[in-house]
């Protein structure tokens, strides 16, 4: 092992695009390093993480969904026992369809009918039968009679599990009967809600957003599933669909009107702080205004930012380094 | 001969049976042929639809819109106290120079949101490119310069007609007004496409006009000098004792059908490896280009090692006889000749080895070199990427200007491979003869 | 460290001279007369260099391997005993520091007296430490240089005892293949033996549904979260199947034209061209597979009727086979160019064609070097990812219609690896569990192979 | 001998100019020719290694052709059946007529060609393949045969006619390249009659043969003479008594003399034959 | 004859018993050998090719080996100095000495039996190299050649030797592998003899020469007898007479007669031996 003079950060690529803005700011800015951001996915960001303190670890994890109760306790059993966590802002996940495609309104109930593995039976009794809908306009009659086609991520990624958690479980919920399930048998409930069909209707395309995007501009039927920020920057190619009647816009997304949206994080190790060079001036350059703020430069890379009061608390829980418990 | 069509009917003469069949078998002849040519066209076509694919797509990136600005160097901004400390000029706010000269440049910009679409024109780069400029020439403070800087990369976009300014101001990322300014800019012969040397000399950076493939090609440089010096002579080594000196029994067909079999591995578990084994074990640092090349090195050298058990199998026995008969020692007749009658297909199996290992990602991931490292390295212990994984990375990037980069830096990675592959080429030209 | 490089500089003129004083005892003791030597004069000169230099190589590594944490050990001792508390894992880091000091990196904060004392400390045993090397490889170079030497006598076997240095490093090398493979095996086996206990190895082999949709634990018995590797299995058969009926013909073709009909000029040209497509990154491919071959193939096969999956085994099939041409065209090439002519001549001779004369005469000839190219690119085929991943998506189908969408292995390794979810859940542990699998079950049709490959080869050689 | 000489070219043929040339003399030309050659040359990269031949292959003739190793002579016969096509850095100049045809010409087909005019090589090249197969393969490619059986009869008779099939019967699936260098070559000749040639080259079929394997070859020769024309090259004088009714002495390049070998032998016309047959030469 | 036979084996020898072996007649040894081969055996995987053999080589002597083609005789050429170790399915058993010693013995390396007991083949295996570095490469290997211009003498006098100096002079640096049969052959001879071993094992070295360079051949080979001994193959019973001091006759894998050339082919001892000489064998 020889030393190392640099940060060093895994995790999430979905966090990646803003972690590394701030890292070459910091770097460009101080005479510290650029930190070294390695896109590692959140599980393995976090194995890493946990794996023990020492400079063979990493200092700091980028997740895209907030750390698990049981890789806390691997991380404490490796001796990483204070980790500080910071939440960055929010990823709002559009649902987009090419231009050339006729644009729909969708509701959250309406998505869980077309995507769920099972839903409850047409004929209105309260079963749930496996998912006989193959066009929208099978959903719901107002919508176009295009095949069902959603580009979607894989189950093993932080964004579906983000989609199933804000617009299946809420779509489902829709349904009383499922509503009540949760109550006598949560498992059941998580599964009626939960699955998503594996007959083709949803396609499990990979982690790249653009290529979901290229995708959607040859196919106008399908529609596609991915982050916000890929919206903004591809607005001539495909358009964003509105759900419950709210447009995936930055603010929408940023006052909290347009549902779909999950908090990113990262994780820190408090041990590495006052070892590592430029831990501290690291930290404070990421949960500076400059750049979390309002219209720092995070926000205009796509990167929906706190609310005001929560920025303030997360600042103040960096600065002091409180750990999780 | 007394019976000649013994086996023929009556009558037909060898020859008239032969020459029956000959239209058969000259067109079966063509066909085969018209094959042969096919299958090598659909091969170059194929290349050449790709090739293509990539150039029309990436040569742009080999210019970049810049902008001129003119900037007041004010003394009491930058050094108040007049002491040219490195460090106060280092630390001042060139950003908001950059800021004024553009609120110079169009004065009747207000509102907060508007002034902050007014400086995202420039790139975030430019104040740093300042800031160097006047530490490597502290004499410019209190004067006016004007400057080349590179303009933000959605105005790139759009000088490049990859942003369609006649599309509804919904679809574009660049707003009427916005668009209003950049006119103005070009009528006042401000911004220009030029030869975008960052690319070529900087490192990886998250704003696509400053981002450059040095870095990227650096590590893989280190990767592939690792790889290389290891995986050819390695893989060599290990197929001549295979085929030349070791004794067929269990144990070598045990080594063979290993070799066989570490090649179908999946690159990724070659990451794995590399991480439990050499990471973990032997404790190398992380994201290290030795690293990458010694896990890419385990990744060819099946390639390499079936490679040259193929040639050397293909070497006539009799050459071998010959040495051996005067007393050359089978050391020395594998040397002196065999292994140069084999080296074309050695050499074969490390141009694919390689190109192989130039082209992948996957394996890196694991032992992170997947990963943003903004400074360039200097050897193979200091953290870096490689091109495949640059490329994979901008490929992924929402940013608009990375389509282009991205296709242009797989135009650096063949150029590289083509320079590599052409020394091998050579020397395979060189050494091929049939006998 | 930066010593090194003028070590292994000083060594290697070492050991020139033991080659060139070599050289020269053995004309001396032969009295000029070479032919009186057992071996070449060069071999007597090999011999003592090998000497020179291999067992100071030795030392030099295990000194270079050992020294960081015997120096760091006797750093850490002179540490204040509060700081050498600290655990294991603090000490690591205190130590980071003290080497950012000694190497003059920018450190965390105002070094303190203590560690200013250390870094002191840690620079002079280093110092030390390299002298001694120096002085300790130079001697050891110088010593046993000097016992080869000493071992030169007319009838010494130098030839012999260099060549059965050069064939034990022949061996070496042919052994890492072996190392290797235990490497890969115990990299993925515990993580695997984990995922077993709680996914049985039975459902995990013979289930036919793949679909890691929810996590499973123990309280979750009735959700759909399913590790049936079998439809991963049957669609990698069926894209590395589509892929070698792509690559093979063209390949084998190709290889067969350059080789057989191509002028001088144009084989010097497609060679190495076809083996540029090897060397593009898969990224590539993936887009070119994802966005103009899938759309082609399912708008052609809406056209004739055809329900074809926007996303499909064909499209990942086809391109893959494309990626893997060059396995296939440059590795034949070069054995059929190795056929001797003579035997060309011979069918010509007779009045065969060319095709004739390739089919029955030089293919039968080149088998073996043609059957390992291939099936190099069979093995290839079955590690890419990037390809299927972009293009023939990752919903698990067990279907052997190359128009649906399938998965395959290696992409649900690298996405089970890369994903999001906690690093000790079945799924990832899945990904050991099928690069395990896949590494057996590729093993035993290795096996296969060479068993056919030898029965088939007995009727030629 | 059967058959009579052109009467033009009895005189010596004059060759088309060329100083360092020399003329043939003897009989080039016959009534009934073959195989006609004229103004051959044969150059390999610059190496002249034929030059200016020209000389005639009578139809039923055994044609022998001696001189010392390395003045041309595979290479000449190498011309007759466009062996040479397969080299790459040699060309070939000069008219050959096969029953009136050039084979040179761009429209003939070099593949029925080769089937008439079939060649065995100096050094034996069995296909690594079994023995069978090694015989098989000229009537399989060019559909002699309808069925297996009619196959096995070629594949025997062929053998039985180069005198290896006692030897080999009982190992015909064994491969060819597994002989000795005799049998090996006698595998050669016997793949080579299995096609039932009209002309067959031969060179030096008999070097590596036993005396007893090699009257048989001889007899085989004088056999196949009843129907085809024969070219041989051999370093055995006596052979060539043996065998043929016509000679060819070649000497660096040149076809220096062509007689009835009866008379070559007794009364060689040329300085250069005599020196070559009396074992003065050199 | 200049050399005497060992008394004890004047008789025929009797080999251990084996019931398809066939005894060897005649001086199967002599008084002072150079190779004594006693009991040789060899199988190639089931076949066995050489059948119960001893033979003696004499020091200054030139053994010629004749029988009809696929007898053995190149394969047990190939047991005198361990070639048979590159076949992989041939094995050999027996004791062969060379001076004494035994050459299958364990600790024997084979590197310089080869450089003393050197062959050349059956069929011309030039390297594909240029003819210059064909024949110097096993001087160098050997290091017989302290300088460049050492070898050069070396190349020259050996390819003079095999009389083949005067056709390659201007072209040494051409591929072995672009000259004609005999000129491989030829080059082959050279390839060996610049090496100067003890013992040259010729395998039909004339089979592809034109008498005159056969005749070089032959004088060659008597030239060398003054330091060496040579074992040759041949197919020429003429040439046997005219090198050879005796002849061994080789029949399907058995030795059937040893004798002095002169004896043997003037009064054979065994009726095989004599139906062979005579033309009647077959
Ligand atoms: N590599 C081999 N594998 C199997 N059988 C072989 C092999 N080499 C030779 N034989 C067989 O062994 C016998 C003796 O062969 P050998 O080459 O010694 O004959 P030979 O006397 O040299 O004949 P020739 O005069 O034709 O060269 C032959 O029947 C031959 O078919
Ligand atoms: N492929 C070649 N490239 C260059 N020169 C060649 C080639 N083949 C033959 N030659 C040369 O052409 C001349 C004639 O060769 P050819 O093979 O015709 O001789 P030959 O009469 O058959 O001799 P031999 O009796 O030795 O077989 C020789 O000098 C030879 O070196
Ligand atoms: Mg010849
Ligand atoms: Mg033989
Ligand atoms: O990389 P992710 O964990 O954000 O999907």
């Amino acid at each position: 092992q020889s030393s190392r003079d640099y940060i060093s950060i895994v995790g999430s690529s979905t966090v990646y695009p803003f972690a590394t803005v701030v890292a070459e700011q910091f770097g460009k800015a101080t005479k510290f390093k650029t930190p070294k951001i390695e896109s590692t996915g959140s599980g393995g960001g976090i194995k890493l993480f946990c794996a023990g303190v020492g400079v063979q670890h990493p200092d700091i994890t980028n997740a895209s969904r907030a750390i698990k109760k049981s890789e806390l306790e691997q991380c404490a059993a490796n001796g990483v026992k204070e980790v500080v966590e910071v939440k960055i802002g929010y990823d709002g996940l559009s649902i987009a369809q090419s231009k050339a495609g006729k644009g729909m309104q969708l509701t959250r109930k309406e998505v869980f009918l077309a995507l769920a593995k099972q839903v409850p039976n047409p004929n209105g009794t309260q079963t749930l039968v496996d998912n006989p809908y193959k066009t929208w306009k099978d959903v719901n009659a107002a919508l176009p009679a295009i095949k069902i086609e959603v580009l979607g991520p894989p189950p093993t990624s932080g964004t579906r599990d983000a989609f199933v958690e804000l617009v299946m479980d809420e779509g489902c919920d829709a349904f009383d009967f499922i509503k009540a399930m949760k109550k006598a048998d949560k498992n059941a409930h998580k599964a009626a809600c939960q699955t998503i069909r594996e007959d083709g209707a949803y396609v499990e395309a990979g982690e790249n957003d653009n290529l979901i995007v290229q995708k959607l501009e040859a196919n106008p039927a399908a529609l596609g599933i991915f982050g916000f920020s890929f919206l903004d920057q591809n607005r001539d190619k495909v358009r964003g669909l509105a759900i419950e009647g709210v447009q995936p816009e930055f603010e929408t997304i940023s006052n909290g009107s347009y549902p779909v949206s999950r908090p990113l994080f990262f994780y820190v190790k408090k041990a590495h702080v006052a070892v590592i060079p430029g831990m501290k001036e690291y930290l404070d350059e990421f949960i500076s205004k400059k750049a979390m703020g309002e219209e720092g430069y995070l926000a205009e890379r796509g990167l929906i930012p706190l609310p005001k009061d929560e920025y303030m608390s997360v600042s103040k829980g960096v600065t002091a380094l409180d750990v999780m418990k | 001969m007394t019976n000649p069509g013994k086996a023929l009917p009556e009558g037909a003469t060898s020859f008239a049976r032969i020459q029956a069949g000959m239209a058969k078998r000259r067109a079966a002849e063509r066909r085969f042929k018209m094959l042969g040519r096919l299958a090598v066209s659909v091969g170059l076509l194929f290349l050449s639809v790709l090739l293509i694919s990539i150039v029309s797509k990436g040569y742009t990136a080999f210019w970049q819109t810049q902008m001129r600005i003119d900037v007041v160097l004010a003394a009491e901004d930058i050094d108040p106290e007049g002491t040219r400390n490195a460090e106060t000029l280092r630390k001042a706010d060139y950003s908001s120079l950059i800021k004024q000269s553009m609120r110079d440049m169009f004065p009747e910009v207000s509102g907060r949101r508007d002034k902050f679409a007014l400086y995202g024109l420039v790139s975030n780069g430019a104040a740093f490119d300042l800031r160097d400029k006047v530490m490597a020439d502290p004499s410019l403070i209190g004067t006016k310069v004007s400057l080349w800087v590179p303009a933000d990369d959605d105005v790139d976009m759009l000088m490049k007609g990859h942003i369609d300014r006649n599309a509804a101001e919904d679809d574009r990322r660049i707003k009427d007004n916005v668009l209003g300014w950049i006119n103005q800019l070009e009528a006042e012969d401000r911004l220009e496409l030029r030869f975008n040397i960052d690319f070529f000399t900087k490192g990886d950076s998250r704003d696509p006009e400053l981002a450059g493939i040095r870095g990227a090609l650096m590590g893989t440089i280190f990767t592939l000098i690792v790889t290389l010096s290891l995986s050819f002579p390695l893989g060599v080594a290990a197929a001549v004792y295979l085929e030349e000196f070791a004794p067929k029994n269990k144990w070598t067909d045990l080594i063979e059908v290993n070799i066989n079999n570490l090649a179908a591995v999946p690159s990724i578990v070659f990451g794995l490896l590399g991480l439990a084994v050499f990471i973990n074990v032997f404790g190398l640092p992380r994201s290290a280009p030795l690293l990458g090349g010694l896990v890419l090195t385990l990744m060819t050298l099946p390639t390499i090692i079936i490679a040259s058990r193929a040639a050397l199998k293909s070497v006539p026995p009799s050459i071998r006889d010959a040495a051996l008969g005067i007393g050359a020692s089978p050391m020395q007749a594998t040397l002196y000749h065999v292994i140069p009658l084999a080296l074309p297909g050695m050499l074969t199996g490390t141009i694919i080895g390689m190109a192989q290992a130039l082209g992948e990602t996957a394996p890196l991931l694991m032992i992170g070199m997947v990963a943003f490292i903004a400074d360039v390295p200097q050897g193979v212990f200091d953290p870096s990427t490689a091109l495949p994984v640059q490329i994979y990375l901008w490929a992924d990037s929402p940013e608009r200007a990375y389509v282009e980069r991205t296709s242009a830096a797989i135009m650096v990675l063949l150029g590289f491979l083509a320079l590599m592959n052409l020394v091998a080429v050579l020397l395979r030209k060189r050494f091929e003869r049939r006998w | 460290m930066t010593q090194t490089p003028i070590l292994l500089v000083l060594l290697l003129a070492l050991t020139s001279a033991a080659y060139y004083f070599g050289c020269k005892r053995a004309f001396r003791v032969a009295d000029g007369k070479i032919r009186k030597l057992h071996s070449l004069p060069g071999y007597y000169g090999l011999y003592v260099a090998l000497w020179a230099a291999l067992p100071a190589l030795l030392i030099l590594c295990a000194w270079l391997l050992f020294q960081g944490s015997i120096i760091t050990r006797m750093v850490v001792s002179s540490l204040p005993d509060a700081i050498q508390q600290l655990g294991p894992d603090r000490l690591n880091l205190v130590v980071n520091d003290i080497r950012n000091l000694v190497s003059g990196n920018i450190v965390s904060g105002e070094p303190d007296a203590i560690m200013l004392a250390a870094a002191d400390y840690y620079r002079g045993l280093l110092s030390v430490s390299r002298n001694m090397l120096f002085a300790i490889v130079l001697v050891v170079a110088g010593l046993s240089g000097w016992y080869g030497y000493s071992k030169i006598r007319v009838q010494h076997r130098a030839r012999n005892g260099v060549e059965s240095i050069i064939n034990w490093l022949l061996v070496a090398c042919s052994t890492v293949a072996i190392l290797t493979t235990v490497g890969i095996v115990l990299s993925v086996l515990f993580e695997s033996i984990r995922f077993f206990q709680s996914v049985p190895i039975t459902e995990f082999l013979f289930g036919l549904e793949w679909s890691p949709q929810i996590a499973l634990r123990a309280d979750q018995a009735g959700s759909s979260g399913a590790f049936g590797a079998v439809p991963l299995f049957a669609g990698t058969l069926l894209i590395t199947f589509i892929a070698m009926t792509v690559a093979v013909p063209i390949g084998l073709m190709s290889a067969l034209y350059l080789a057989e009909y191509a002028s001088a000029r144009v084989r010097a040209i497609a060679k190495p061209l076809l083996e540029v497509l090897a060397g593009i990154p898969t990224v590539v491919y993936g887009f070119f597979a994802a966005l103009t071959v899938a759309p082609f193939i399912r708008e052609s096969g809406g056209f004739l009727g055809l329900d074809v999956a926007s996303e499909s085994a064909l499209a990942a099939g086809l391109v893959m086979g494309m990626m893997i041409i060059p396995f296939v065209s440059s590795l034949s090439d070069d054995v059929i160019n190795a056929v001797p002519q003579s035997l060309r001549e011979g069918a010509y001779g007779m009045g065969a064609t060319s095709s004739e004369t390739i089919r029955r005469v030089i293919l039968p000839a080149a088998l073996p070097g043609i059957v390992g190219a291939i099936l190099l690119a069979v093995s290839r085929a079955i590690g890419e990812t990037m390809i299927v991943v972009m293009a023939a998506g990752l919903a698990s189908n067990l279907t052997a219609n190359p128009l649906e969408a399938v998965t395959t292995v290696t992409v649900q390794i690298v996405t089970l690896l890369v994903g999001d979810q906690e690093f000790d859940s079945p799924k990832t542990l899945a990904a050991f569990a099928l690069g395990l699998v896949l590494f057996v079950v590729t093993l035993a049709l290795n096996f296969v192979a060479l068993y056919i490959v030898r029965k088939y080869r007995e009727q030629y050689d | 001998m059967a058959f009579k000489l052109d009467g033009a070219a009895g005189a010596a043929h004059v060759t088309t100019v060329g100083r360092d040339v020399r003329e043939t003399v003897g009989e080039v030309r016959v009534n009934d020719p073959r195989v006609r050659c004229t103004d051959v040359n044969v150059h390999y990269g610059d190496k002249h290694a034929i030059k200016n031949i020209s000389l005639d292959v009578g139809k039923g003739e055994v044609l022998a052709m001696i001189g010392p190793s390395g003045c041309g002579k595979s290479t000449f016969l190498r011309c007759l059946n466009r062996m040479n096509d397969t080299v790459r850095e040699c060309r070939v100049t000069g008219e050959i007529l096969l029953d009136g045809e050039d084979i040179n010409s761009r429209h003939i087909d070099v593949v029925p060609l080769r089937a008439r005019v079939a060649m065995v090589f100096q050094k034996p090249n069995p296909f690594p393949k079994s023995i069978y197969e090694n015989v098989a393969f000229g009537p399989r490619i060019h559909g002699l045969c309808e069925s297996k059986a009619d196959l096995d009869v070629v594949v025997e008779s062929s053998l039985r006619k180069a005198n290896l099939w006692d030897e080999v019967k009982d190992r015909l699936d064994d491969v060819g390249t597994g002989l000795s260098g005799g049998q090996q070559q006698r595998l050669c000749i016997a793949r080579a009659i299995a096609i039932e040639p009209e002309v067959i080259l031969m060179d030096e079929p008999c070097s590596a043969l036993d005396p007893i394997s090699t009257a048989k070859v001889e007899q085989l020769i004088e056999e196949l003479r009843q129907q085809f024309s024969i070219v041989i090259v051999t370093h055995s004088m006596q052979q060539a008594a043996r065998v043929s009714q016509r000679t060819a002495y070649f000497h660096m390049g040149d076809l220096i003399e062509v007689s009835e070998t009866d008379r070559l032998f007794i009364k060689p016309r040329h300085q250069l034959t005599e020196d070559y047959i009396t074992g003065r030469f050199g």
